[in-house]
């Protein structure tokens, strides 16, 4: 492991690859991150030396793979800030964590009347939950209003929220306008109305530092595969208060206390939450990539991922027929855009075909291309890995698309 | 495969020319079946008209937007199909949509042949068979059969 | 890779190490099994070579990955005899699948009067989500009563089962009892009463050939980490009209068709059910498991687990002092018991330090406990990669044990 | 560690003689606090009776059912607490817990050092402190800090 920025592409294996007879430029992070060796090599030290199933037996594996299970906890505890690791709930990635507030908790606290609150640049994991619950329990979804620039606007905010809101529910950072969205402030008005305050931070956890009490948050949801940690394991952060009066959502083992024939009485925050087995391995993976980010530092990654999200804004906007969505500054490190005149898919294939893996469609947020009136984007998202040879090879290839197209 | 070989693999010159002088594009004032589709993972939508005269496709026209590919296998596939008949017609969308998955097409597929290369794109797969998705559903008023959707 | 039942253990690098000087003796697989070299090379190949997220990108690593995912849904539908890959939901694990049955089938076809029929050797897993599910419809839960070995009587399953029955729920062998449960019979019973058939496999489907058609199910849920897959994967297979009434769970990305501010509508199943990024690596690594078993054979693995299930009952049962539960045989490869006068996890801890790792505990199993009037049973489970030495060392274990606490 | 070491480090012979032989079994008539704890991971039970005169423990009895170490550790710690002020038990146990979480105790804890080894198995620290809950719990009339529980 290199643990300086500079460097530190080597440590991720896949990054060596050829495409297309081209070397691999990635630029697809934001759907998901490539993994460093120091995490595969976790996961495979997990399986070949101590894999058992947790918490339940007294032999030296499972005592080893309950220590290394609840090290990861205590790990992601420590890289989010959180005062204690019981409030952390290993989860699949950010859809389960929003799903179980949802379920657990606006399901048992809302009424009729009561109103949600959320935006139109939502991914559908932070919208359809709480269409669901409002349509369940007669509470309405209501929206804060953007700026044409693509940013939260915080008059529209203040008035949306109000004495009938029960819920906030924001993302962090926007996966498609890059839009970095003041949590605090919004969090401040949520808690002003006594509402709970829900953020998806899908993209902001692995990009920016941070700190869970700063934020203002009560719930906060994100992914490990994001983040250099492996598929299948993610987080949901929430006050213990709050964890505490939501529901569970998976009964079965370990997150019991009493079983009878008739009923059961649960265990304690954060077991109750984690029925079944879990994805061990996933966890002891999540937990060396948050070793491995906070190595490299994650101010400085917070600090390259802007600086590469707005070269490339810049970039692009500044090449012909290029429209590009979202603030230019601050903004996170990923650029939708559109070609004139050719469509996204056709796009991100001619790209492939030079190497250059981009994403192209609607990013899981239907309403946001409805507003953008767009049927779909292109998005390059960079993470650690990338650096400015890899905007020029972006740029290289919009110039080929546009020739080949004949545009 | 190289960046040229790959890309010439999925567009044929043919699929270009369709692409930028669509065939048929339009709507028929005196359809005897619209439908409407879109494709929910990209968002391409397509809408197409048929006039249908004594069991035989007479017209034919669509519009729309979407990616290349779909766009021109819709100008494509509104060419092979006028003046042939319903039944002609239905086994040519069929045909086509087995012919993508690396299946021996049983008529001539035409120029629609030139989508040979989307095989190989699972995930264009779906573009390319939008038309023909809506072309089965106008003639037989019945949704098309999912599994050839994949 | 071997792929032959005498040799595998080599393929199994955990199986080399030694606990407390001893070679380890791993008796802990129904709890979770061992992981075969093959399967953690197909995960490090995915990471290392195609990591992407699937259904989402045009980009050559976004479609390997959903090819290496789709592929993984047809080995396993080919596994348990399923009609169609799209049966095939990828979870977690049993639970999960358990759960999705009981909030998304169940909740919205119960309605008070109906009953719901499971027995008391169930795991947790099968049983608090009848229970939760009962209390929010109305419904009533009922019990088929076990014969004195530990078996289902039928004579009982034919009294409880009746026109109000609108579903069972059954384990095809009890992680306690080893019992193998007369799935067919119980699904006939079900079906002529008009009821649907949930079946749990969490232990079957490891050890047993599966064919869905033949066993009568209309859902059966089972983990990867059981059958020498990655933990984080597991899979709900169920009939496709039953999937298709069934509602979807978890609302995001992925599983929807069309979204607007106020609604969305979904997917065809199986995407319905797997919303936000799916477990990727865990379905490539449980394919990669369901080649290595079926390169071995499942009616080998199935005849050697039971042979050593039945062989470990019979010496168990004949050392003085101890007992044994469930059947002699049939069986599956597993036996609980108890030392008179020796709590099981003292029992448990004194395997450990001869380097036989057991089980000790309710096995999540509480009323099963309560029916068999013990606080908690030791548990030795087998796999493929264990033989009749390791039952010898089993026996030794026994023996040192009495002796050190001087019985 | 070897087979010998890691069960001398569990299973003190003091441990083996309070499991074999439990003190103040049984239960008390005239108990002015009685508390039942479960331990949901093994099932294991305790009961515990504690008659306190004028702020102090002037007897203690148990039952219940468990393994040698929460056995061995309820006939220690009634034998501890006997005759102590409420306010000194209730320093004993929890001074026992965090000794069991590797930190030093400010107390004597007598006999109940042989308890020691615990601490290096996470999935017994529960067995050997349920009879120490079960005490603050009786003691204090609330339940214990769920962060001792560990
Ligand atoms: C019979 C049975 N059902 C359900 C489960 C739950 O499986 P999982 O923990 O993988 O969800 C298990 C295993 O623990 C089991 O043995
Ligand atoms: C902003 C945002 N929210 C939620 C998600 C859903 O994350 P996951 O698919 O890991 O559950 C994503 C990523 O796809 C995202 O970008």
């Amino acid at each position: 492991m290199t643990a300086t920025l500079a460097s530190c592409k080597r440590d991720f294996p896949i990054l060596g690859r050829e495409v297309h007879g081209h070397p691999l430029v990635y630029l697809d992070s934001a759907a998901t991150a490539q993994k460093p060796r120091a995490v595969l090599e976790a996961v495979r030290r997990y399986y070949e030396q101590s894999n058992a199933n947790v918490h339940r037996s007294v032999h030296t594996l499972a005592d080893e793979a309950t220590a290394l299970y609840e090290g990861a906890r205590q790990k992601v505890a420590a890289f989010i800030g959180a005062e204690r690791p019981e409030e952390v709930v290993f989860t699949r990635g950010t859809t389960e964590g929003l799903n179980f507030v949802a379920r657990g908790w606006a399901a048992r606290h809302l009424k009729p009347g009561d109103e949600v609150v959320t935006s139109p640049m939502e991914h559908h994991s932070n919208l359809i939950p709480w269409q669901q619950v409002c349509r369940q329990t007669g509470a309405r979804l209501r929206f804060i209003e953007l700026s044409p620039d693509g940013t939260i606007d915080l008059q529209s905010a203040a008035r949306v929220i109000g004495p009938k809101t029960r819920l906030v529910a924001l993302s962090a950072l926007s996966n498609v306008l890059g839009t970095i969205n003041p949590i605090a402030a919004i969090a401040e008005m949520a808690h002003a109305v006594g509402a709970v305050m829900v953020v998806d931070g899908a993209q902001s956890v692995p990009h920016q530092v941070t700190r869970v009490q700063e934020l203002g948050a009560d719930f906060l949801a994100f992914s490990g595969h994001k983040m250099c940690g492996p598929t299948g394991i993610g987080v949901l952060w929430g006050r213990m208060e709050r964890l505490e009066e939501m529901d569970p959502i998976l009964y079965g083992g370990e997150m019991i206390a009493y079983v009878s024939r008739d009923a059961a009485t649960w265990a304690a925050v954060p077991a109750k939450f984690e029925g079944g087995t879990p994805n061990i391995a996933g966890a002891v993976g999540l937990g060396a990539a948050v070793d491995y980010l906070t190595a490299i530092g994650m101010e400085a990654i917070e600090a390259h991922d802007r600086r590469l999200g707005e070269l490339a804004y810049r970039r692009l906007a500044s090449v012909p027929g290029v429209t590009v969505y979202g603030p230019p500054a601050p903004r996170g490190g990923l650029v939708a855009f559109n070609l004139a005149g050719i469509h996204p898919h056709d796009v991100a294939q001619v790209f492939d075909a030079h190497g250059v893996a981009i994403r192209a469609g609607h990013h899981c947020c239907q309403p946001l291309m409805q507003w953008l009136d767009v049927g779909s984007t292109a998005r390059a998202s960079f993470y650690l890995y990338n650096d400015e040879s890899d905007i020029d090879r972006l740029v290289e290839a919009v110039e080929a698309t546009k020739r080949y197209f004949g545009q | 495969m190289s960046t040229d070989d790959s890309l010439e693999a999925l567009y044929r010159e043919t699929i270009l020319d369709h692409n930028r002088s669509p065939r048929n594009r339009g709507q028929l004032p005196d359809a005897t079946a619209t439908v409407g589709l879109l494709n929910p993972t990209c968002g391409d939508q397509i809408r197409l008209d048929v006039k249908v005269v004594d069991q035989r496709v007479v017209d034919i026209r669509f519009t729309g937007h979407g990616c290349a590919i779909s766009m021109a296998s819709a100008s494509m596939m509104t060419e092979a199909v006028k003046g042939k008949t319903v039944e002609e017609a239905l086994g040519l969308a069929r045909d086509f949509k087995r012919f993508l998955t690396g299946e021996r097409p049983q008529h001539d597929l035409g120029e629609l042949e030139a989508l040979s290369g989307v095989s190989r794109y699972p995930s264009r797969v779906k573009c390319a068979t939008l038309a023909h998705n809506a072309l089965e559903q106008a003639l037989s008023g019945s949704p098309p059969n999912p599994a050839g959707d994949a």
